[in-house]
């Protein structure tokens, strides 16, 4: 097959594979299997078909642009070695399909397995077939992520739960160093392709970043490769059901590890750095995993930890970085594949057949089930490295390679001795493992009387244990060519000569195997007794792994949560200080850099009665201050006074719209605040007798005074500055220059607010809609604090005197009360009406406008309601301030669009006079439309939250009653 | 027309109004006079009690009356503040009135607190009696029968 | 965009105006009407977002470029300007598909957990299309005030304690921003005498030295309201608490509202205070990059110390602005471009989050959930299942959970930065323009140090959240499930994953941002050229 | 009148911004209040002091001569503001009372600590 | 702040009087706050301003715009009529209050052992 | 000099408006009970009318009528409402 386009179909096929798989009825899984069997062969067909072009060396390559800007396209690409490997990955992906259609129970929703299954291998084959660094990163994370759906298959384990979860994590962190070290290799190489990055190994090496690269891409190597110090994952993987253990641990998952190492060897190996730590990483591995795996007493344990040896090993072969030493490395990552899977899968059977892993209860198996005796003692012999099986060869190649010289350093010393013993100890498990299942006496109670696994179940295992044999045995006519072109395409012109024979005569080599097959039965020998006693292993089970990752990430929660106590508050007032400390710190910046200077104007002269003014308006702010605490009232008052001197400043600085403005929202404001004082609570003496304050108290209100003094410095001071300074040339000219021949106004502020800048006020008179709303719809929900639910004293005593007296009906005292005010108040209402609209009229002319004249018409009814009482003026009136509210709303914005039928933008005024008889021009301005609708808004707001406030009184009696005693909170709607 | 203009007396008063806030002008007269009928018209849902007024002399008389009452006691209210006098002593008087229109009443309590010196503090409805603080309470029968004399009498012309 | 089609750009605003504007004239029994007019004018906003992209778009025929809308017809530095381009055009379509999503997501149930929720929030939609539009600055703060006000609303929505509570510091704090924002527009309208974006622009550049240190004053103090509201660290503590209190709809709209202030930030920093303007540039960046790092360590210790979801979303939100704020004060073309791919990025995968939260938890069977990483799990080295009577064979995993399951884990890998969604080239295209640069400082290695720890964490908290919540097996049979809870969420991904798929266009069209915010004229040009209709004002 | 109003504005910051800080909500509105005073004043010192000018003009031409009058410009900016702060104090005391029937206090944080 | 509108002398001495005059009343009236002892007495002193004084300002200012618009100004009546109408509502209410305070606190001495009483 | 006299007469009638209302000021700050305060208050607020009439005089602008014209209509509703509330407990029942 020539056409590069099928790479993208070998990827995407178990993904497809995997969505259908997904929305399978949960108990096809005849159907569910057979199709992942069939996309996994028609993937893998796809594959032999590219090998005549790769058996020619030529690099097959597809592209599909998808970021092109940052270097990154989705590249396929395929050589010898990706080529192995993704037949590795396919190859063993079949077999384990076909295996786990018939050990998965029946009653297992399989098709869920399926579909994480073939998506971790179409996530695996996509690390092995990327041609790009960042891809490779992409389907690396996705590995990690279907390996932790995988693991944690059996959710309803705890073991499961926590073994995926230590798994994502763990590979998961080591994913994102590992993309950080691509980012920063692509960077070194000028390129994210990975034939780019694999031809520029000089300027890698050179680079200052390769050191960093190369820590963050170990870092990710050997996590997924379960690499000391990071192989504590790799052991609670095992919750995951058999089939997975046999495909994770065996061909994928972690062979992606050394999978990369071997891709990148070209261009990383060869450095001091690299042999240091891949070397002693790997050594290190070797021999934990393997005297760990010795002291197992699950099955799948020893397995697990075994596989962390031999990783080790690979490891250590790759770090070595002498052409040789990549050769076996490859070589034993095939070997290893297929040994581990079939060890795993006869693992699988014996604890589906018996109901338990445990070495300590299994016995004597051989005689009932033979056929997977012999299996898994042909693969376990592999493991150990026993002549005429595949792993003899690559372990051969091992300890030759060990023997050799690479850096001069200790680790050349010791290596061929540690090498022996490592393969000792791996003969040592092996032979337990095999031993103390099948040989010994016949098994006493255990779960399932043992029994032959189904043919078909025992197929995958058969087809790998051959290979394993054909390869031990002829290696040159099976493995040889695939090898061959693995080899060269990761070595290139540094292809050293091998040789897969398996005789090279009496070697050192040789010697040293037969010490390990030799030295690791007598080992078993002399201590098999003592194994089955054994709780953990010696020495290296201190080393807590999973103990160390559960504590230190319980630490680092800790000190979160300790820094997050630390450095964030929940309390308003902390935050409101450090808001306004910071505006003052970055405010004082440009002044601390370039030096405060007040303007070149002077002073204008200070009018006397503006002085007074400020006098005592100044004392009231301050008063207010001082009394708002105990004296809500006064405050109030005392705010009201300073209100007013800023009303009489307006006007001093020739803003009469201003002042008129702000008187009028000074009532409704005081009232609004007086509706609300009846419910706060009243107020207690203070907690500490006068003088008495703990210091705490004083230095943060010190500290609040000198900030406060600090604040009102700083605003006074820029304020100084900007009055000082000639004013710009503004585009407020134009404004005046416009407002009578464009805006057709002669009151350039109201010509602003309904036309130039009418879009501002348009927005202004929505919040107004919105505030409205959000205040109905939150008091109707209200519920005042037990104690305010009473009547207010005042009141109670007073109807307590009308009952009392013998001249008083009830409410008689409120009526005498109001008598004459009432009747003055009640006709106010149409000439305060008369006045508004009067306010309303004249806007564009004269100080006045939609606003002022809503506020004063709301004014109006406040008047009506405190006179004649809620219920009274709802009897006679119906407001709809909600409708108010839309139609003003409608209105405004109605008039906006309607110049869209002019072919003008929204918001363009039209004004001009209309002469009618008698009498005379009258300005039509389409401002005067705006206007009505702001008008319309502002009534219905205001009048919408004063009455919803004012209701609360009326509604309270109601919720006084006995009949509804303190009734839980009415959630609706909230997370309950 | 009554049904028109509910409350003529109001309309006029806010049609002058209007006129006296926008100045004299056809289309403010015309204007004026819609706004007058409309506003006025808000009345009617409210329901106040009928005034009764009868517009004559005594309206006249009245107003002289207070204006006079009121520069005179201007004067000595600001006599009083600025000396200050020790034997001065202030004090509540209760008056029995026999108005009974709340707008008589109104018009009595406008009086009486915008003449400085006097203060109308309530009506008891049930007693017909209205309190009245005093700033310079000299003697307390002779400001019962003045205000009597002078206010309430006038009062009930136009009101009852 | 000539003719009827230029009203398009004013049509973010006036549409949810008027629907709910119309919405308030029927009252709570009309809800049926409501629903559908709320939706449709949410599903036309989105319409209307893609056509503006497409035109200031290379894609769009004729008119490349911003489009400048005149409002009143008055001419630019004195009317108020609305202005799309690129940057506006995406903001206002990544809006308008989140009010879409969570809208949708609402007529669940939570729309009438209180009234007039449909009004508020087509009001909230109305003030942050507004803010991303506007040309003035005095109109970018009447547009706050407007999505303030209805974020107010839609906080208290459902009413209840926390939610009053939490609101009464957030509004408290946001008028306190309010004043600020006001004192600084004065402050710049003192010296430069105009409020139009494009016209200071101009005018700064001609600001005498003396009133230099007056106008940065009014740039800071105008900067920490914005900062408030992008939620800097240490003036964000209300954000996470604020954003839990919520309803579950609102909270996944407001995950645009920190990228307001974000928006904010890019706009005015790139047109007022470009290359040009020298050192106080170069400290309002070392600002934004030191204040953006403290921010994204505080968010990590939230997600890290975090006991409900919700605070994870919250923390997670503090570090998506703090990304984004250091960025920023790093700068640089690519830079920005992958920052805007992660604005979007981690907005929806937040907003999406935020959906997902309630109906997992309603699954769950305690209330509060994570019972946090703190407390080991293992006592011991391994020992494998041979101890423990295991159950062997899966369980049939309702469609309820898997759907849920789904979501969560998609949500999950988006905020954590792990593909196959848009989180992964996000984070990827981030580290890039970082490495990329000529030398790569310590600043930018704390940053993709902390970009990395932050993705760890989320990993960490969520893998653990998921699996509390989703596979540790409950009594209770799981809740039901609606289809309108599920397909917003599943359009959120969807959009995720379509970011995935057309990275390449993405990318193409927001480092052509990038590169306009850098080079400003262009925005300048058409805001300066921009004619009033009919040569002159009628 | 400059140095005098800028020092009102002060005071009535220094004072706003004292009441902003205490632990009662309604303390915190009164702040607000005089905050808004204070800012509503400094955007007027924006548009520079000018006294007996007000920004209304005549109908002829010749009347429309930007010297003789106020800045027009930040009146319409602080009316504006007016009204918005307006709004928000009237939904922040609304949302006090509300906190206060829930919590049970005034306190802005809901829970009673020391003040 | 010294400026003033160009009048014929006899108007502005008239306007000059009636504006001093009124302003001194009111000044007085506001004096009677500051010296009359108790809230009853003090109640009295505002209205020196709400009658007197005000009337004499609102006289000065009609004659005075009445001579500078060269037609009659009398809108400030409308003032006289709102000032003469509210004040006293005020004053009616607050009087009355103060009785009912006055009372209840008297109440509350009596009853209460003589604690002090907070001002609200 | 005319004019000069009147200016000199109304920024005199100013200070002594303005030393009114620091009067009234005094009170509301002192005291001692609410009532004298709200009567302070709403002194204050008919002092502070005056001024802006006599501000009108002085410059000769009838543009601060309306805003007088509020104090005169609708300056007394607060008081209103303080005073009820002194009374009642509340002010809308
Ligand atoms: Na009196
Ligand atoms: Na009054």
């Amino acid at each position: 097959m020539h056409d590069p386009r099928f790479l993208l179909a070998v990827v995407a096929l178990p993904f497809l594979g995997s969505v259908i798989a997904a929305f399978l009825p949960a108990r096809s899984r005849n159907l569910a299997s057979s199709l992942a069997g069939v996309i996994a062969l028609a993937s893998a067909a796809i594959l032999v078909a590219y090998y005549p072009l790769i058996e020619q060396g030529e690099i097959v390559r597809y592209a599909l642009p998808w970021l092109p800007s940052l270097g990154l396209d989705l590249t396929f690409r395929l050589d010898g070695f990706t080529w192995l490997f993704a037949a590795l990955v396919l190859g063993i992906g079949a077999l384990v399909i076909l295996y786990a259609r018939y050990y998965m129970s029946p009653e297992d929703p399989v098709p869920r397995f399926f579909a994480f299954l073939q998506a971790f291998m179409g996530s695996m084959v996509g690390i092995v077939l990327s041609g790009n660094l960042i891809q490779i990163a992409f389907f690396w994370e996705l590995t990690s992520l279907f390996s932790f759906l995988l693991i944690g298959y059996w959710h309803h384990n705890q073991s499961a739960r926590d073994g995926a979860r230590m798994a994502l994590i763990v590979t998961g962190a080591g994913g994102v160093c590992l993309l950080v070290g691509l980012l920063l290799l692509g960077r070194m190489a000028g390129s994210y392709d990975l034939d780019a990055v694999l031809a520029s190994r000089a300027a890698i090496q050179a680079d200052p970043a390769y050191l960093p690269a190369l820590i963050l891409i170990l870092i990710g190597a050997f996590t997924k490769s379960a690499q000391f110090p990071f192989h504590f994952w790799l052991p609670h993987a095992m919750a995951a059901p058999t089939p997975v253990s046999a495909y994770l641990h065996s061909a994928t998952m972690v062979k992606a590890g050394v999978f990369l190492l071997t891709l990148l060897w070209p261009v990383l190996a060869g450095t001091e750095s690299w042999y240091l730590i891949v070397t002693t990483t790997g050594l290190a591995t070797l021999l934990v995993g393997a005297w760990a795996a010795i002291f197992q007493q699950d099955m799948k344990g020893l397995l697990a930890y075994s596989t962390i040896s031999h990783l080790g090993l690979i490891t250590l072969l790759l770090g070595l970085g002498s052409p040789l030493a990549a050769v076996a490395a490859i070589f034993h990552t095939v070997n290893h594949a297929t040994f581990k899977a079939s060890l795993f899968m006869a693992t699988g059977i014996i604890d589906h057949e018996t109901g338990t892993r445990d070495l300590r209860r299994l016995s004597g198996l051989a005689r009932f089930m033979p056929i997977t005796a012999t299996l898994a003692m042909v693969a376990a012999a592999a493991m150990a490295g026993v002549p005429l099986l595949n792993g003899f060869l690559s372990k051969e190649m091992f300890l030759a390679e060990a023997l050799e010289s690479h850096s001069g350093t200790i680790i050349d010393v010791l290596l061929p001795y540690l090498a022996t013993l490592a393969s000792a100890f791996s003969v040592f498990y092996s032979v337990r493992f095999i031993h103390q299942t099948f040989f010994g006496p016949p098994p006493v109670g255990l779960p399932h009387q043992p029994a032959e696994a189904p043919p078909w179940m025992r197929l995958p295992i058969e087809i790998l244990v051959m290979a394993c044999l054909l390869v031990g045995v002829v290696p040159a006519l099976t493995i040889g060519p695939l090898l061959a072109n693995a080899v060269a395409s990761v070595l290139g012109d540094r292809t050293p000569t091998y040789s897969l024979a398996i005789w090279h005569g009496f070697t050192t080599p040789l010697l040293m195997s037969v010490i390990a097959l030799v030295g690791g039965a007598t080992l078993y020998i002399l201590f098999r007794d003592r194994l089955n006693a054994v709780e953990r292993s010696p020495i290296i089970g201190r080393l807590k792994g999973r103990r160390t990752f559960e504590a230190v990430l319980a630490a680092i929660v800790n000190v979160a949560r300790g820094l997050h106590e630390r450095f964030g508050t929940r309390r308003l007032q902390v935050q409101l200080r450090l808001i306004i400390i910071t505006a003052l710190l970055l405010g004082a910046v440009p002044f601390w850099r370039l030096g405060y200077s007040r303007g070149p104007l002077h002073d204008t002269l200070i009018d006397p009665v503006f002085g007074l003014l400020w006098m005592l308006g100044g004392a009231c702010a301050v008063a207010a201050a001082w009394q708002a605490k105990f004296h809500r009232l006064v405050a109030l008052v005392l705010v009201g006074g300073a209100g007013l001197a800023v009303c009489i400043s307006f006007i001093w600085l020739s803003a009469p719209d201003l002042g008129l403005t702000q008187l009028l929202v000074e009532v409704v404001t005081l009232i609004l605040l007086l509706l609300s004082l009846r419910w706060l609570p009243k107020r207690l003496p203070d907690i500490w007798p006068e003088g008495r304050k703990p210091p705490k108290v004083h230095v943060r209100r010190g500290g609040d005074i000198a900030l406060a003094v600090a604040g009102g410095t700083g605003v006074a001071a820029l304020a100084y500055a900007m009055m000082t300074r000639p004013p710009p040339h503004s585009i407020s000219r134009y404004f005046v220059e416009n407002a009578y021949s464009g805006g057709g106004g002669t009151n350039v502020v109201n010509v602003i607010l309904v036309d130039f800048r009418g879009f501002d006020t348009l927005g202004e008179i929505t919040v107004l809609a919105i505030v409205a709303l959000t205040v109905f719809t939150l008091l109707r929900r209200f519920r005042p604090a037990p104690e305010s639910i009473e009547l207010p004293d005042q009141q109670r005593r007073q109807n307590a005197f009308d009952e009392a007296s013998e001249d008083h009906a009830m409410g008689d005292t409120l009526a005498h009360y109001l008598l004459v005010p009432r009747v003055i108040m009640q006709w106010l209402f149409p000439v305060v009406l008369t006045f508004a609209l009067y306010l309303l009229m004249r806007g564009h002319d004269l100080p006045g406008g939609g606003f002022a004249a809503g506020i004063a018409t709301s004014i109006a009814f406040v008047l009506l309601y405190m006179a004649n009482g809620t219920r009274l003026v709802e009897a006679s009136l119906s407001v709809q301030p909600v409708r108010w509210i839309s139609a003003g709303l409608v209105c405004a914005v109605a008039t906006g669009i309607a110049a869209w039928v002019f072919g003008y933008p929204f918001l363009t005024s039209h004004s001009r006079y209309l002469t009618l008889p008698l009498i005379g021009d009258v300005p039509l301005a389409s401002a005067l439309l705006f206007d009505i609708g702001v008008f319309a808004v502002v009534v219905g707001t205001t009048l919408l939250m004063l009455i919803a406030i004012a209701h609360q009184s009326i509604r309270s009696p109601r919720a006084r009653k006995p009949a509804q005693p303190a009734t839980p909170e009415p959630q609706a709607g909230g997370r309950a | 027309m009554k049904r028109l203009v509910p409350f003529p007396l109001l309309a006029l008063a806010l049609f002058a109004m209007w006129i006296l806030l926008t100045g004299f002008s056809p289309g403010h007269v015309l204007l004026g006079a819609l706004v007058a009928l409309i506003v006025s018209r808000t009345m009617l849902s409210l329901r106040p009690e009928p005034p009764r007024v009868r517009i004559g002399w005594a309206m006249v008389r009245l107003a002289g009356l207070v204006l006079a009452d009121i520069v005179r006691s201007n004067m000595a209210v600001a006599k009083i503040i600025l000396s200050n006098p020790p034997d001065r002593h202030a004090g509540f008087i209760e008056l029995p009135t026999d108005l009974r229109s709340p707008y008589a009443l109104a018009v009595l309590a406008l009086i009486i607190t915008a003449t400085p010196g006097s203060l109308w503090v309530q009506h008891d409805a049930n007693r017909h009696v209205i309190l009245i603080h005093v700033l310079d309470l000299v003697d307390e029968t002779e400001w019962v029968t003045q205000i009597r004399e002078r206010y309430e009498r006038l009062l009930m012309e136009i009101f009852e | 965009m000539t003719g009827w089609l230029h009203h398009l750009i004013i049509a973010p605003i006036l549409l949810p105006l008027l629907a709910s504007a119309l919405m308030l004239a029927f009252d709570e029994r009309r809800r049926v009407l409501k629903r559908w007019l709320s939706l449709g004018a949410s599903a036309l906003l989105i319409v209307n977002a893609a056509a503006l992209l497409w035109f200031t778009s290379d894609a769009g025929t004729g008119a490349v470029g911003p489009q400048v809308y005149l409002l009143g017809n008055w001419p630019a530095p004195f009317g108020i300007v609305l202005v799309v381009d690129r940057l506006s055009a995406l903001m206002l379509l990544l809006t308008n598909v989140l009010g879409f999503t969570s809208l949708f997501y609402a007529l669940a149930r939570w729309d009438r957990s209180g009234p007039r929720f449909h009004a508020l929030f087509l009001l909230l939609l109305m003030g942050v299309n507004g803010a991303f539009l506007t040309g003035d600055i005095f109109n970018l703060f009447v547009f706050f005030e407007v999505l303030l006000a209805a974020s107010y609303g839609l906080i208290l929505h459902g009413s209840g304690t926390e939610r009053t509570s939490a609101s009464l510091h957030y509004i408290t704090i946001n008028i306190a921003a309010s004043l600020l924002f006001l004192i600084g527009v004065a402050l710049i309208y003192s010296v430069t005498g105009t409020l139009n974006m494009a016209d200071l622009a101009t005018r700064i550049a001609r600001t005498d030295p003396g009133d230099l240190a007056l106008l940065e004053a009014g740039a800071a103090i105008l900067g920490v309201a914005f900062l408030v509201k992008a939620g800097i660290w240490p003036l964000s503590f209300w954000l996470p608490r604020t954003y839990a209190a919520a309803a579950p709809p609102v909270a996944a709209l407001f995950a645009i509202m920190t990228k307001v202030g974000i928006y904010v930030i890019l706009r005015l920093s790139f047109l007022l205070f470009g290359e040009a303007s020298g050192d106080a540039a170069g400290f309002a960046n070392d600002g934004l990059l030191y204040g953006g790092l403290a921010t994204m360590v505080f968010g990590v210790i939230g997600i890290l110390s975090a006991r409900q979801l919700t605070r994870v979303a919250g923390h997670y939100v503090l570090v998506s602005s703090g990304t984004l704020l250091a960025g920023l004060g790093i700068g640089g073309q690519a830079l920005i471009a992958a920052l805007l791919f992660y604005l979007v990025s981690s907005t929806l995968a937040v907003s999406a989050l935020y959906l997902i939260i309630e109906p997992v938890e309603r699954n769950a069977d305690e209330e509060d959930m994570i019972a946090g990483v703190a407390e080991p799990v293992f006592d011991d080295e391994y020992v494998g299942a041979i101890e423990e009577e295991e159950d062997e064979t899966g369980v049939v995993i309702p469609g309820t959970i898997a759907i849920l399951g789904g979501g969560f884990i998609f949500c999950a890998l988006l905020l954590a930065g792990l593909p196959p969604l848009s989180g992964f080239i996000a984070k990827f295209a981030i580290i890039d323009a970082l490495l990329r640069a000529g030398s790569v400082g310590p600043m930018n290695w704390t940053l993709i140090g902390l970009i990395i720890v932050s993705g760890l964490a989320t990993m960490i908290v969520m893998t653990r959240a998921g699996i509390d919540l989703l596979w540790t097996p409950g009594e209770d049979a799981p809740s039901r499930l609606s289809l309108v809870e599920v397909a917003p969420i599943g359009l959120l991904l969807a959009v995720c994953l379509a970011l995935m798929l057309w990275a390449g266009p993405v990318m193409a069209y927001l480092e052509a941002t990038s590169v306009a915010l850098h080079d400003p004229a262009g925005y300048l040009a058409a805001v300066a050229n921009a004619a009033p209709a009919g040569g002159t004002r009628p | 009148m400059e140095m005098l109003l800028s020092l009102a504005i002060g005071v009535l910051t220094a004072s706003g911004l004292w009441l902003l800080f205490r632990p009662r909500t309604f303390q915190v509105i009164l702040g607000l209040s005089l905050l808004s005073y204070a800012v509503n004043l400094f955007i007027m010192a924006a548009g520079r002091l000018r006294s007996d000018a007000p920004p209304i003009i005549g109908k002829d031409p010749a009347s429309a001569d930007p010297a003789l009058y106020a800045d027009p410009l930040p009146q319409a900016l602080v009316l504006t503001a007016i009204v918005i702060s307006f709004a928000t104090t009237a939904l922040l005391l609304v949302v006090l009372l509300a906190s206060r029937g829930l919590t049970g206090t005034d306190h802005v944080d809901g829970e009673d600590g020391e003040s | 702040m010294m400026q003033a509108p160009d009048l014929p002398t006899w108007a502005a001495i008239i306007v000059g009087l009636l504006v001093l005059g009124g302003a001194a009343l009111t000044l007085v009236g506001a004096l009677g706050l500051i010296r009359l002892p108790g809230f009853y007495a003090r109640v009295h002193a505002t209205t020196l301003g709400a009658t007197a004084g005000m009337a004499a300002i609102l006289l000065g200012s009609m004659l005075c715009f009445s001579i500078i618009q060269t037609r009659p100004v009398v809108h400030e009546i409308l003032i006289a009529l709102f000032v003469t109408l509210t004040t006293p509502v005020t004053l009616i209410l607050l009087a009355r209050a103060a009785i009912y305070r006055d009372r209840s606190e008297k109440a509350s001495r009596v009853s209460s052992d003589g604690g002090a009483e907070r001002e609200e | 000099m005319t004019s000069l006299l009147l200016a000199l007469a109304i920024t005199a009638s100013q200070i002594l408006l303005g030393l009114a209302m620091g009067c009234a000021a005094f009170r509301m700050l002192r005291g001692p009970r609410a009532q004298d305060r709200v009567l302070g208050l709403d002194t204050l607020y008919l002092t502070g009318m005056l001024l802006l009439l006599t501000y009108g005089i002085q410059t000769g602008r009838t543009l601060y009528f309306e805003t007088a014209l509020v104090i005169a209509l609708l300056g007394f509703v607060g008081t209103v409402a303080l005073g009820k509330f002194l009374m009642r407990g509340e002010v809308i029942e």
